[in-house]
């Protein structure tokens, strides 16, 4: 695939390749004062698979994302991407190996439109300096208009349209939920890493969602580590899942052998499932 | 009907902000006076007087804003009451051909008329002021040479206003051996801790205090809370005013300052004003404040501005309104001698004062006077800056701005006009 | 009905990104910039130009500058005023220093020092944040008064530190009378705002957003702060440095580190955030709302013929001009730039109410 | 030696004067999220009030005994400060709740201009006393010790023991009380307080009335030394420092954050200052609280910010 | 009927003077029942809930048709202070923790309207970490770094701690791990039958709002489409289509439920 084109994705029923492993998290500890948010945790995401974290409230799930995308640093451990190996990495480092990410909270620009927000996700990619962009002329207007047709095949993709120029700050929360999701795959990355995009949305709208989600992973092949308390949609949409409880490991494997490990019933999904 | 004749003065004030309670005084006689003539002598020949006032707040651009406000109105002579207000219109002043009067502040250099055209330091600049002083101290030690090895700090407010003198005290610094100690306060001067403490660790012989408003008797209060002799303490005519001492009270005892003008209510012309404006219930404040120090300096302000109109009306037309480069020829051809002045009612307030083409100043007389807790006293004669020290600093500062500003030197013939 | 989009269909991007998308937005510019340009110069007098049009032009060029800073980016600067001082006195260094320097490039020159300055100032902001570094800033505003009144050679070794300017020409025309003070803003102004308004619905305009709406996101999608910030920082002590020296080459002529004081950065801020974060167009609004409403507040007691004196006139201005800034903040927290737009988007429904 | 003790404790006195202002800018930080920079506005307001009344209700009372008009007159003042801040809550702030602090920090800055537009309006403009006996005297200690003896303010040393306890009765209050942990609520979310039924209103007509009371003592203070005039309202300027320092959050922070900023700016002041040419203090105070800063960016004891995504 | 505890009438709201988003709402909550307000993204719950509790302001919005009564008293001009010391308390969409504050302290701002004495505030909170054990092992934790769940339960412990006599609950699962949400509607249903608090809910997370309610409101853009029994909206064909994600039989999995229909959309 050519990594500076976004194609619309296509009916595109072949059968998944499940590639190396390209994210591999070792021995990774990160404790806030008393709190151990995540003891001695590892695991690994392979090419073109979906990856999910679960684990009950306070397991550590999004504590996990920020280490990987550089926004904690653990003080143990080590992560490696696509086999190099780093302790400590800014979130641009990240960002410019491919990693993108979506938040638990909304962290949207909320001053800014659909548009605009979709358009910071390309930032990595636009070269002009300062100056030509004063002037935007030549090189500077011809980029801006490159990038924005990438960006409106996203909005296109999320079926957005017609918000493309409302501030998001004015958008109901599931509209959000997916501007952010057109941000991070704006970045055009390999490894998509989307805590709880789900939440706070009815059936229908998650159905919509995982149909993104699944879309992206098909088309474009890239891999996604997902967060998500959905059991439904986390057994259906995910290759494997990781288990996280009180910031330890306490399963990993195929959703049907994760749903009958005994921690896991216990730990998270209590009995009725 | 024969179209009314009206000179306008336009009156740039300051009743707001932090120096109000200087300004207010100063504005008030400057009022009166106007009201005063008017309803006295009719006006200047049979030209009524007008007059509008204008906030600065003593900003600068408000200054300038009022400024141009102001002129659109017929204005014909400006007296900005603030040091930078009269840095910004000096060159504006030019092309639109207004005099500025700055009596006793200003630009010392302006003296010189001969590069400076429109603007009249009257009475003193504050070279000359700083002159003085330095004259009274080495009295009182018993003589110049008795200055030397002595230690004089200055303690100024730090602004152009400030720092003007400074060159002048670095001169006689050089003349007469005495160390100069330069502790700047920070405008407005509230906070003035650190400047004391400096004077407590230097423990210098006097200190020459140039400040405006609530610096003054901040300085005051933080020298008796440092123990600091008031006596010892001389104060520029701006620090010499009933505002800057009236709250110190007893703590101000002993201090002195200059005197550029008599204050009271005895003069004659402060008299007429009671009479003319106040008792006719038409005083701009309250007849306490009439013929304070800083409400005489208004009326001489204001006198000397009228005075340069009759003058001017003597040549060019009396009865006539005059345009401002004709009250600017009156200022520059003052010529007010005691016999003037005591008909104005202006006797003993003022010295005779005369101008030229070449000396915008006039004569500059000054006294010490000293507070004794209610009132001011005069506490030494009147004297004169040393016009051997003051002209050669004058011309050289002339050039340097004639140079910079590529200006010629007027000639002869320009000073008839 | 007349302020409708119907029927305008944008066939590109490029059209669609036009600053002005709607056709009569563009004629309503197009009769401005003739007014600006060759109606005003017409019908003016004196006291407009020198008192209100040349101090708002320059004020308002300021006030785009910081909003650069503190309406895209987000950081509240309270040292505008140093800012201005810098532009102000480095152009007047380059003017007197060097002989038969331009006055264009002195200004600009000027506005270079201060950006210099401006990043300097605005490492800190790497790491404090919000009302910290609103206070934070104020460091740069009294050092940069302290320095031009204490260190003789910014003022040419002038005694009293007063320095001034005259006889300014451009390409062998003087700038001399009010009018052509006036049209010398004018296009500093229009050039300015056109390159700004560039400059934020671009890419970097966008990184600076997003640094002022959610920092760590923005880190997060490959926004690197130390940049995003520090050009905030720059490209906003640029305008305003060239507003510095304008103010004080043409409006003031004159000037000492008074006219740049702490209450300038005030005021500055208060036309951004009165006029519209974020808005080029703010800043005008919030510049003209801040130049002209005390002028008309002083002249209403004129007008009606109340007898007051100057110190009630003043008071009672203080007090009203306190009191509408409280009005407007909450009649339209997001400034008068939103307070436009809500009423354009009221036109374009009209005659229905929603 | 002697000297250096006594610029130290200068230092240290005049610290404690600005923390009393400082004060101010915390307490309606902390209870309500807005930097109120009208805190030197209301200073000078109450001082005006002060003054005039203290003038006034000896005129209109015929009351003769100067303590029994003062502590009238501070009465009067108090209740002014009570109906300045109800109709600071009741015109301003009300409509503003759950705004930006840029917005808020905005409308206090046109309180500003409204209560010193007011305050003069109402009380005059001129310079006004404030005698409540404050001893104006120096005293010196260590006579024995250091030549000339190390001297001390009597009146500073009174102010800044005021201002101490008013600090720690400030500091208990919003530690140890119900009302005190509903403020720092209010603070951190205007919406999310007032959907738990906090009266937003009647907390900051409180909370206002508390400053208006600090600001009065601090009026008071400063007043007495320096005389009731429009600058008093300038001093705020030199309290920002403090409040940066100590940080926005924390009251006994505006005490030690006054106290370094104190010492800080005399040292340099006296030590530092004639070497370049002076009046560095008031910039020296702002680039020892920046200093800090970067080392901790919420202020020394200020609440950490927090993001987090 | 006899009056209904909260009774909506046809109310309009309007963001910033001119976003009408409540176009004619209106609903009834009858004492001691759980009611349940559905709808999609956008579809104006938040708002609806907002106008009860009196929060609008603070967003810009107001009311500008129609009325609320509780307990047949008009409320529309009450602040939510007043509301809370009438006993109705919201907790807000998107958890609203006071950061700075300790979740326990959090919590006890809860009681701030309490005026039945410490012993029964500790009681209520003792309740509430009863309810939520992981609130009491976070007790002395800033709430601001507290994991999301963490912080919803806060925000739902925390309007507990008023006592109240209705609670109006945005999206209370958002957020909240699946064992967690059973809980908190578990809660729910006991404190409306040992206590008789009523309930308005505003959830995404049909199934469980279904389960529990007793009483349904769909709402979508701004208009009531359809209301009833919880059971009714059960069985309706399309609440099973679009909410409960059953239409046609079984449950579909996500992987590839309307795939067709994503690719009509896609051709049009
Ligand atoms: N403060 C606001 N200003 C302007 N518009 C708003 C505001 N709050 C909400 N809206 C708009 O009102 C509509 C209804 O929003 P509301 O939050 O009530 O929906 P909701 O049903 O709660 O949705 P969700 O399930 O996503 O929470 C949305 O279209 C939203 O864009
Ligand atoms: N910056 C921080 N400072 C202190 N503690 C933190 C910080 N970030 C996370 N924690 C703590 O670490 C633990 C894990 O938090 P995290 O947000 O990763 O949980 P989570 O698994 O995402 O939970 P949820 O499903 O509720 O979102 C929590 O107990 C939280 O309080
Ligand atoms: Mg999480
Ligand atoms: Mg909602």
């Amino acid at each position: 695939m050519d990594p500076n084109d976004i194609s619309i994705p296509g009916d595109n029923t072949a059968v998944k390749k499940i590639g190396d492993v390209i994210l591999e998290v070792r021995n990774i500890s990160l404790s806030f004062g008393g709190v151990k948010a995540l003891t001695d945790i590892s695991f690994d995401v392979r090419e073109h698979e979906i990856r999910s974290i679960i684990g009950p409230n306070g397991a550590g799930k999004s504590s996990m994302l920020n280490c990987i995308n550089g926004v904690y640093q653990p003080q143990q451990g080590q992560i490696s991407f696509r086999g190099k190996t780093f302790k400590h990495m800014s979130s641009r480092q990240v960002a410019e190996m491919g990693v993108a990410r979506t938040f638990q909270n909304l962290a949207l620009f909320k001053g800014m439109s659909v548009l605009d927000n979709i358009m910071t996700g390309r930032s990595l990619h636009m070269r002009c300096n300062l100056l030509q962009q004063a002037l935007r002329w030549g090189a500077a207007e011809r980029e801006e208009i490159a990038q924005r047709e990438k960006v409106e095949r996203i909005i296109d993709f999320l079926e957005i349209q017609a918000y493309r120029k409302t501030p998001v700050g004015r958008l109901p929360y599931g509209l959000q939920k997916r501007v952010d999701l057109g941000r991070a795959l704006a970045m055009e990355p390999q490894v998509l890493l989307l805590d709880e995009p789900m939440a706070g949305m009815n059936v229908e709208e998650k159905q919509d969602m995982c149909r993104f989600i699944l879309d992206v992973n098909a088309e474009f092949g890239t891999t996604i580590v997902l967060i998500e308390h959905d059991m439904g949609v986390v057994m259906d949409i995910s290759d494997r899942v990781v288990v996280l409880d009180y910031g330890k490991k306490i399963g990993d494997g195929a959703p049907a052998e994760v749903r009958q490990n005994e921690d896991v019933i216990r730990a998270y999904l209590g009995t009725s499932h | 009907a024969p179209e009314a004749k009206e000179q306008f003065f336009p009156l740039l004030v300051y009743r707001t902000g932090p120096y109000a309670p200087n300004g207010t005084p100063w504005a008030n006689g400057k009022q009166d006076y106007l009201k005063m003539i008017n309803a006295r002598d009719g006006g200047v020949n049979g030209v009524k007087l007008t007059y509008e006032e204008c906030e600065t707040g003593y900003a600068t651009d408000k200054g300038v804003e009022c400024y141009e406000r102001l002129k659109g109105k017929g204005a014909t002579l400006f007296d900005p009451q603030a040091t930078g207000i009269t840095f910004a219109l000096t060159d504006k002043v030019i092309k639109d051909k207004i005099p500025l009067i700055t009596l006793g502040y200003g630009l010392a250099a302006s003296q010189d008329g001969n590069v400076f055209k429109w603007n009249f330091p009257l009475m003193g600049s504050y070279w000359t002021a700083a002159d003085m002083l330095i004259q009274h101290l080495a009295k009182k030690e018993g003589g110049f040479d008795k200055l030397k090895g002595k230690k004089i700090a200055l303690v100024y407010h730090d602004s152009p206003f400030g720092k003007e003198p400074i060159p002048l005290l670095d001169e006689r610094q050089k003349m007469h051996g005495f160390d100069l100690l330069k502790i700047p306060v920070t405008a407005p001067g509230v906070e003035q801790k650190s400047a004391w403490l400096q004077v407590r660790q230097q423990r210098p012989d006097y200190v020459l205090l140039w400040g405006w408003g609530v610096m003054n008797s901040t300085a005051l209060k933080e020298a008796q809370a440092t123990g600091y002799p008031r006596e010892k303490m001389y104060g520029v005519w701006w620090a010499g005013a009933e505002p800057d001492v009236k709250d110190v009270g007893e703590g101000a005892k002993g201090y002195n300052a200059l005197a550029l003008n008599t204050s009271g209510q005895s003069p004659k012309v402060i008299q007429d004003i009671l009479k003319h404006v106040h008792d006719k219930g038409q005083g701009s404040g309250p007849k306490d404040e009439v013929g304070s120090v800083l409400y005489t300096r208004g009326v001489i302000i204001q006198a000397l501005g009228i005075e340069a109109v009759r003058r001017a009306q003597e040549r060019f037309g009396k009865g006539k309104v005059m345009t401002g480069e004709q009250v600017r020829w009156g200022l520059e051809n003052l010529a007010l001698d005691q016999k003037k002045l005591d008909a104005l009612g202006l006797g003993g307030v003022l010295r005779p004062l005369s101008t030229s083409c070449a000396d915008h100043m006039g004569s500059t007389w000054a006294r010490v006077h000293t507070w004794d807790g209610a009132k001011w006293n005069f506490s030494s004669d009147w004297m004169q800056a040393d016009e051997q020290i003051l002209k050669p600093m004058v011309k050289q500062a002339a050039d340097k701005y004639a140079a910079e500003k590529k200006l010629e030197r007027r000639t002869p013939a320009d000073c008839q006009s | 009905m007349i302020y409708r989009e119907n029927g305008q269909f944008k066939t590109s991007y490029r059209a669609d990104s036009a600053i002005l998308a709607i056709r009569q937005d563009r004629w309503a510019m197009a009769a401005l910039l003739a007014l600006a340009f060759v109606g005003l110069p017409l019908l003016g007098n004196e006291y407009l130009f020198r008192a209100i049009l040349i101090p708002f032009l320059i004020l308002s060029l300021a006030a785009l500058g910081l909003n650069v800073l503190v309406g895209y980016c987000g950081q509240i600067s309270l040292g505008t005023g140093a800012f201005m001082a810098v532009g102000a006195y480095a152009a007047y260094n380059f003017q007197v220093r060097i002989e038969g320097m331009p006055l264009i490039l002195s200004l600009l020159l000027g506005g270079v020092c201060s950006t210099v300055v401006g990043v300097l100032f605005g490492i800190p902001s790497l790491r404090i944040k919000g009302l910290y570094l609103a206070v934070a800033t104020l460091a740069a505003q009294f050092f940069c008064d302290w320095a031009f009144l204490r260190i003789k050679w910014f003022t040419n070794n002038s005694s009293s530190g007063n320095v001034s300017v005259s006889d300014l020409s451009v390409f062998g025309l003087a700038i001399e009378s009010p009018v052509q003070k006036y049209l010398f803003c004018l296009s500093f102004v229009c050039v300015f705002a056109l390159l700004t308004k560039n400059l934020v619905r671009g890419a970097v305009g966008r990184e600076w957003m997003a640094m002022r709406d959610m920092d760590v996101a923005a880190a997060v999608i490959g926004i690197r702060p130390v940049y995003a910030k520090l050009s905030a920082f720059a490209v906003s002590s640029f305008i305003v440095g060239v507003a510095g020296a304008l103010w004080g080459f043409v409006h003031l002529g004159s000037w000492e580190p008074a006219a740049f004081s702490i209450d300038r950065s005030f005021q500055l801020l208060f036309m951004v955030i009165l006029g519209g974060l974020g808005s080029i167009m703010g800043s005008f609004f919030g510049a003209a709302f801040i130049i002209f409403l005390p002028l008309l507040l002083n002249q209403i007691p004129h007008w009606l013929g109340l007898p007051m004196s100057t110190e009630t006139a003043s008071h009672l201005e203080l007090m009203v001009f306190g009191a509408l800034i409280v009005f407007f903040l909450i009649k339209e927290p997001h400034g008068l730039a939103r307070l436009w737009s809500t009423a354009k988007e009221k036109l374009r429904l009209w005659p229905f109410p929603h | 030696m002697g000297f250096v003790i006594e610029t130290i404790f200068g230092g240290l006195m005049t610290g404690m004067l600005y923390s009393l202002i400082a004060l101010g800018f915390v307490l309606i930080y902390k209870a309500s999220g807005v930097f109120n920079f009208a805190q030197g506005a209301m200073v000078l307001f109450a001082a005006l009030a002060m003054a005039r009344f203290a003038e006034w209700i000896p005129l209109w009372t015929g009351i003769s005994s100067p303590l029994l008009a003062n502590l009238l007159a501070f009465v009067a003042a108090f209740a002014v400060m009570v109906v300045v801040a109800w109709g600071v809550e009741r015109l301003a702030l009300r409509h503003l709740v759950n705004q930006e602090g840029i917005t808020l920090l905005m409308a206090t800055l046109g309180i500003t201009y409204f209560l010193e537009g007011l305050g003069q309006m109402v009380f005059g403009s001129d310079i006004y006393k404030i005698d409540v006996g404050m001893p104006k005297d120096p005293i010196f200690l260590f006579e024995k010790s250091f030549e000339g003896g190390v001297l001390i303010n009597k009146e500073d040393l009174y102010a800044a023991l005021i201002a101490a306890a008013m600090v720690a009765l400030l500091a208990l209050f919003f530690q140890k009380t119900a009302t005190g942990r509903a403020l720092r609520a209010v603070a951190d979310d205007h919406q999310a307080a007032q959907s738990i039924g906090i009266p937003l209103s009647t907390i900051w007509v409180i909370v206002w009335s508390v400053a208006g009371f600090v600001a009065l003592v601090a009026g008071i203070i400063w007043g007495s030394k320096l005389g009731v005039q429009f600058s008093l309202s300038l001093v705020a300027l030199k309290a920002l420092p403090v409040v940066i320092l100590g940080g926005l959050t924390s009251v006994p922070g505006a005490i030690i954050g006054g106290l370094l900023i104190g010492v800080g700016e005399k040292v340099s002041e006296v030590y530092l200052g004639p070497a370049l040419g002076g009046g560095i203090e008031i910039w020296f105070a702002y680039v020892l609280a920046l200093l800090f800063l970067l080392v901790r960016p919420q202020g020394l004891f200020g609440e950490k910010i927090i993001d987090r995504v | 009927m006899s009056t209904p505890f909260l009774n909506v009438n046809g109310i309009e709201v309007i963001y910033n003077h001119v976003i009408l988003v409540l176009k004619g709402v209106s609903l009834q909550v009858q004492e001691g029942r759980i009611v349940a307000l559905l709808g999609g993204n956008g579809a104006g719950k938040t708002t609806t809930l907002r106008a009860v509790s009196n929060l609008l302001a603070g967003e810009r919005g107001e009311v500008s048709k129609g009325s609320i009564e509780l307990r047949g008293e008009r409320i529309e001009k009450l602040s939510t202070a007043e509301m809370v010391n009438r006993g109705v308390v919201q907790v807000m969409e998107g958890r609203h923790c006071f950061a700075h504050l300790s979740i326990e302290d959090n919590l006890m701002t809860g009681a701030y309207t309490r005026r039945d004495g410490r012993a029964a505030v500790a009681e209520t909170l003792e309740k509430v970490y009863n309810y939520f054990p992981r609130l009491k092992t976070r007790r002395s934790s800033q709430a601001a770094y507290t994991s999301g769940g963490e912080q919803q339960m806060c925000a739902i412990g925390r309007a507990l701690m008023a006592n109240p006599r209705m609670v109006l609950l945005d999206e209370p699962s958002m957020g909240l791990a699946p064992q967690i949400v059973e809980e908190v509607f578990e809660i729910v249903k006991d404190l409306n039958s040992k206590e008789g608090v009523t309930f308005l809910l505003a959830e995404q997370n049909t199934n469980m709002a279904l389960r529990y309610a007793d009483y349904g409101y769909i709402l979508e853009s701004g208009r009531v489409v359809m209301d009833g029994a919880a059971q009714a909206l059960r069985e309706n064909e399309d609440v099973k289509e679009f909410y409960l994600g059953t239409g046609g039989g079984d449950r579909k999995s996500f992987k590839d439920v309307k795939s067709y229909k994503r690719r009509k959309r896609w051709l049009a």
